[in-house]
């Protein structure tokens, strides 16, 4: 498929322009409530979310019915000396993905960011309507983009749109986090580019596919993937590079972590991907995909375990964000270890069906922890007494993402972990699905500590400070239901999936 | 001929010597740095002297610059002169208010 | 526009290596201001250093400019001189704005 | 040229020395310092790679601007107490991490294959269509132009972000420089004389930038450091963050390179193509609003978040 | 060896020793100019592969010195936002620190909004 792709690089697709426009819509929202203020950054948030929610099907509808990568060459430039856009089948998942939440979030924040009726701007409402479309105009750019400098810059955009976020509530442990995450974003990035410039000095492009074509292992290509995988972990916050994730996720207002937790760290983690299966050759390391392997199991049973002992709704999510994208990185050894085996495409589809379903229900969780807080006015998961009756539905939006989280069927967290557990027994690989298994038990036990707790009678009655209306208790709940809904999905729209991608994996995914 | 190759000769010799001078007052300006007792007697040092031996090397280097090139040589002197006489009023101004606390 | 260098017109390479050397001489004059200048308690002194700086990295320039017969090199040492004019300002008036503050 | 050989020994010598300097130095204030002679050298080295589009960017930004804005910042923080780590040996492991990577890193550099892969020849075919001399303009605007797009996005976000800092009263206030008393009045006369020749300079700079060394950015930066002078000299003032006419010259520069955008979806069929006559003039026209955007950037960026001090 | 390795080398060195100060100093300033010596080095290499590339009658491949010149402008903004950061960091706490005020949780009532 990868051939296919270079003969055709220069012929863009029919439909290539979507792409630009996905980039350069939110972009152009990022731009016009920047310059007008006031109301218009809610208005023109709206107006680009419709638009990015059309553009991201289109591409989605597009890429499925060719079943081949959409492609546009920007300003007529073919590489090497200019930049193309491609969307395969993992970009197009990525994009709806990331469309809806956003979507989600946007209707979410309303409440919470509302710019006043007397139409003078205040700072909060402002920088996250602004930032809210500057992080969707990063993903995009991240997952659409083919050029690996493009893309460092994507990177430096998600980095700038996210870290505000982070200290929007100008609390002291926000900052703090918030600087954190910029000093571990910052070095992560700059060591991503220094990998880039490596791989030019090296074979003189920029471009994946041109570069995929040139590769050799050698000692400079080793390197610089090496520098590539570390600064993007660092960005992902895979253990043990985690220790920015907890506090910045939670301290962020609810509709920011949402998209923190759910999309901002999947935007580093789809580049680890892209330069694994799409820049390197066949020959992938397997020592170095086991110990990403490894330090992907240890994220699971330390990121559940602290998830466990936690005593504020919020960092429990957190921390188990923290576990949830160790099971990510099970993919590596998983896929890499058995290429060409109809085993390697079951982890591969199990691997990319866990991101999303994670995204999904990972902010659902935190809207609805966020909606909790509020009508209680603190988060402290003792206390939850009796919640369940004031906020029925937002329980029960918790309570479907933590069974997606967990891995019970028929949620898309249980196919996730079915298809990775039965690719690493059938892989002989068993000591993953060892993890996996003690990772969804663990899980099952903090998701079950807090519902006993919500569920359970309360000690005092629980004065609700602010009231929920019915309609923003739907929205978790909708997300919960589309991270269970996954798990439903006939297997062989899941194809889609391999669309555009090299043909390291087996003839299809069982 | 001959003339020719003697006027290429000075010229070599004029900018090799004025090169070097300016080279010497720059060392000047630092060794007054480093000996000089107290800060108003440093920055005279050195303003003066690496100034002067900005110019040298300037003036040194204007026979291989032609037209406009040895203009803007010209324009970076000037520039420098300008702005470093005024700044380093600013400078003994600040000096003069932390002596007495010093 | 006669923007250039007088190419090899009778220079030699003894003199563009005799530059080279001139502007290394500078630079390496340079740290030693410097180190003895941030030893220097007082503000003043360090201020100075930017001055040093300027003067001595435009010099540098100038010279470095004039071996290599790159006329752009003097836009460096153009933008350098209205910079590092703008820098030592800076360096004066906003230490002097945190003293005033204490 | 052996001599020039020296030199360079010389200049990496200078500059490892720096570096070392800024990390081992206790006082703050030094390490800055050392930071702004750290671009001087960086510029050097860059001349003497033949990189003369970025030893003008370096000496812009590193020399002036990152100067000014660190400069700011310690202003503002308390006095410094240097507190060092004391762990002893995590500053042993962390050196011996280092070293190590160091030396992968430079292992990889000598071993670079010769001759080396390079798009120079692409670069130079191209350029006839872009209509410019200067192969990094080219690059900069037209086959890498989305980079540049996304870059100045970047610009406007680390604004945003920088605002965001505010504390919710100061929203739509007015970021504050620094303050300077000018008894003899020697910063206005300075601030009234080196601007012309600045915006001259900036001028210039854009203008020859189409086909030598130099371009929108480094003509930003200059002119960014005209306009802070003169504010810091009380001749112009600083203006508030919710002025209309601030917000859309801070978006102008990124909005340019949009609707050229479009422009070249229209007209040539492509986002982001010129049309091959018209090429070198709709790039000068997008830079000129792009570094007016871009200097209005960087003066806010190094001014900080709004503030509202009444009582001044 | 030729001047464009030297300074590959140079680079190489000055990210470590910007990775060290990143690493090791507690002041977020001075983890600033961590970062910056770091990325000079990392600008330097990618120049070194410039220079490397001379070709077409250019003395260096503009191509990556056109990356440089994104990088710096890029790492300029990311120094900006951080030392905004920083200053508000000791405006709101009074202290300069990465630490956390007590322990992880704090105890303030976590309510949000």
């Amino acid at each position: 498929m990868i051939a296919d792709a270079a003969t055709s690089l220069d012929a863009a697709s029919t439909h290539g322009y979507l792409l630009v426009l996905a980039i350069v819509v939110p972009v152009g929202g990022v731009l016009i409530a920047t310059a007008v203020g006031g109301r218009t950054a809610e208005r023109t948030a709206f107006a680009v979310i419709a638009a990015g929610l059309i553009l991201g099907f289109a591409i989605l509808l597009d890429v499925w019915m060719t079943s081949r990568p959409l492609a546009y060459v920007l300003g007529n430039w073919a590489a090497p000396l200019g930049i193309t856009l491609r969307a395969d089948g993992i970009s197009a998942v990525m994009l709806v993905t990331t469309a809806l939440i956003i979507a989600a979030t946007a209707l979410y924040a309303c409440a919470d960011f509302t710019i006043p009726r007397d139409g003078l701007e205040a700072r909060a409402p402002f920088v996250f309507w602004v930032l809210l479309l500057a992080v969707w105009a990063a993903l995009n750019t991240v997952f659409l983009s083919g050029d690996l400098f493009n893309l460092y810059v994507a990177l430096e955009l998600l980095t700038f749109a996210a870290v505000p976020l982070v200290a929007l509530s100008g609390r002291a442990e926000a900052i703090t986090a918030a600087l954190r995450y910029l000093l571990f974003a910052l070095a992560g990035s700059i060591f991503y580019l220094l990998g880039v410039a490596l791989l030019y000095g090296a074979y003189g492009t920029l471009d994946i596919i041109l570069l995929h074509q040139r590769i050799r292992p050698e000692l400079a290509v080793s390197l610089a993937v090496a520098m590539m995988t570390a600064g993007l972990l660092a960005k992902t916050a895979l253990f043990p590079l985690h220790f920015w994730l907890p506090p910045a996720h939670a301290g962020a207002p609810p509709a920011a972590s949402a998209i923190l937790s759910a999309l901002v760290v999947k935007g580093s983690f789809f580049l680890i991907i892209r330069i694994w299966f799409d820049v390197l050759p066949g020959s992938r390391s397997l020592a170095a995909a086991q110990v990403l392997g490894v330090m992907g199991a240890a994220a699971i049973l330390f990121g559940s375990i602290v998830a466990f002992r936690q005593a504020r709704l919020k960092l429990l999510i957190a921390y188990s964000t923290v576990a949830q994208i160790g099971y990510l990185f099970l993919l590596f050894p998983l896929v890499v270890g058995f290429e060409g085996s109809p085993w390697s495409a079951t982890a591969w589809t199990g691997g990319w069906i866990q991101l999303v379903s994670h995204a999904f229900a990972k902010a659902a969780m935190f809207m609805a922890a966020g909606l909790i807080a509020q009508a209680l006015g603190h988060d402290r998961i003792d206390d939850l007494g009796g919640v369940a009756r004031a906020l029925p539905l937002t329980v029960l939006a918790f309570a479907i993402s933590g069974i997606s989280l967990m891995g019970v069927p028929p949620s898309g967290g249980f196919v996730a972990k079915w298809l990775m557990l039965s690719a690493s027994v059938e892989e002989g690989q068993w000591w993953w699905a060892v993890t996996v298994v003690a990772g969804g038990l663990i899980a099952g036990a903090y998701v079950i500590r807090v519902m006993t707790r919500m569920l359970g009678p309360r000690l005092e009655l629980p004065t609700l400070s602010v009231k929920v209306d019915r309609w923003r208790q739907s929205l978790p709940l909708s997300l919960a239901i589309c991270a269970m809904l996954l798990g439903l999905l006939p297997l062989q729209s899941l194809e889609l999936l391999q669309v555009g991608l090299p043909h390291f994996l087996g003839s299809a995914g069982r | 001929m001959k003339t020719a190759m003697t006027l290429l000769l000075a010229r070599d010799i004029f900018t090799i010597v004025a090169v070097t001078f300016g080279a010497f007052f720059f060392l000047a300006g630092t060794v007054g740095l480093i000996r000089f007792p107290d800060t108003l007697t440093r920055l005279h040092a050195l303003t003066k002297a690496d100034n002067l031996g900005l110019g040298l090397v300037a003036l040194g280097l204007l026979p291989w610059a032609d037209g406009i090139l040895a203009l803007k040589i010209v324009c970076v002197w000037v520039l420098v002169q300008f702005s470093s006489s005024t700044v380093s009023q600013l400078i003994a101004r600040l000096a003069q208010q932390e002596r007495p606390q010093a | 526009m006669p923007v250039s260098f007088v190419r090899r017109q009778g220079r030699c390479e003894t003199m563009d290596n005799f530059l080279f050397a001139v502007a290394a001489f500078v630079l390496g004059l340079l740290i030693l201001g410097l180190v003895c200048v941030l030893k220097g308690a007082t503000l003043a002194d360090r201020m100075m250093s930017a001055q040093l700086l300027g003067t001595s990295g435009i010099a540098a320039l100038l010279l470095m400019a004039t071996a290599v017969s790159e006329p752009a090199i003097i836009d460096v040492a153009l933008a350098l001189a209205l910079l590092a004019a703008f820098a030592s300002i800076a360096f004066a008036t906003s230490s002097g704005d945190r003293q005033d503050r204490e | 040229m052996m001599v020039a050989l020296i030199v360079d020994v010389g200049l990496a010598i200078l500059i490892l020395f720096v570096a070392g300097w800024i990390v081992a130095v206790r006082s703050t204030f030094a390490a800055v310092i050392g930071f702004v002679v750290y671009g001087l050298l960086l510029s050097l080295v860059w001349v003497r790679l033949w990189a003369i589009d970025i030893a003008l960017t370096e000496a812009a930004i590193g020399s002036g601007v990152t100067g000014a804005l660190l400069l700011r910042t310690l202003s503002r923080l308390p006095v410094e107490h240097s507190e060092r780590s004391a762990n002893g040996s995590f500053r042993f492991i962390a050196g011996l991490f280092c070293a190590f990577i160091s030396l992968a890193i430079a292992m990889v550099i000598v071993a670079l294959p010769e001759p080396a892969p390079t798009l120079a020849p692409e670069a130079s075919a191209g350029l006839p269509a872009v209509g410019v001399g200067n192969p990094v303009t080219a690059v900069l605007l037209s086959y890498r132009a989305f980079d540049t797009f996304l870059e100045k996005v970047v610009l406007v976000l680390a604004l945003v972000g920088c605002w965001s800092l505010a504390a919710d009263r100061d929203w739509g206030g007015t970021p504050v420089l620094w303050r300077y008393s000018d008894p003899d009045g020697v910063l206005k006369f300075l601030a009234q004389t080196l601007p012309p020749i600045g915006v001259l300079v900036a001028i210039y700079m854009l203008w020859t930038g189409a086909d030598h060394p130099g371009g929108a950015f480094q003509a930003s930066a200059m002119l960014a450091a005209m306009w802070m002078l003169t504010i810091v000299a009380g001749l112009m003032r600083m203006p508030r963050t919710n002025d209309d006419l601030l917000r859309l010259t801070l978006v102008s520069g990124a909005s340019a390179f949009l609707l050229l955008g479009f422009a070249g979806f229209g007209i040539v069929g492509s986002f982001l193509a010129y049309p091959p006559d018209y090429a070198k003039a709709l790039i000068v026209a997008v830079e000129i609003p792009m570094t007016i955007a871009v200097a209005a950037t960087l003066v806010m960026l190094v001014a900080g978040p709004p503030q509202r001090r009444d009582m001044s | 060896m030729t001047s464009a390795t030297l300074f590959g080398l140079c680079g190489a060195i000055l990210i470590g020793l910007g990775l060290f100060e990143l690493i090791t100093d507690p002041h977020p300033l001075r983890k600033i100019l961590g970062f910056n010596l770091l990325g000079g080095g990392v600008f330097l290499v990618l120049g070194v592969v410039a220079r490397r590339g001379a070709a077409a009658g250019y003395l260096g491949d503009p191509v990556p010195q056109a990356l440089v010149i994104t990088g710096i402008v890029v790492a300029f903004s990311a120094t900006a936002l951080a030392v905004a950061l920083v200053v508000r960091l000791s405006e709101v706490s009074g202290r300069v620190s990465l630490a956390y005020a007590s322990s992880e949780q704090t105890d303030s009532d976590g309510a949000e909004g």
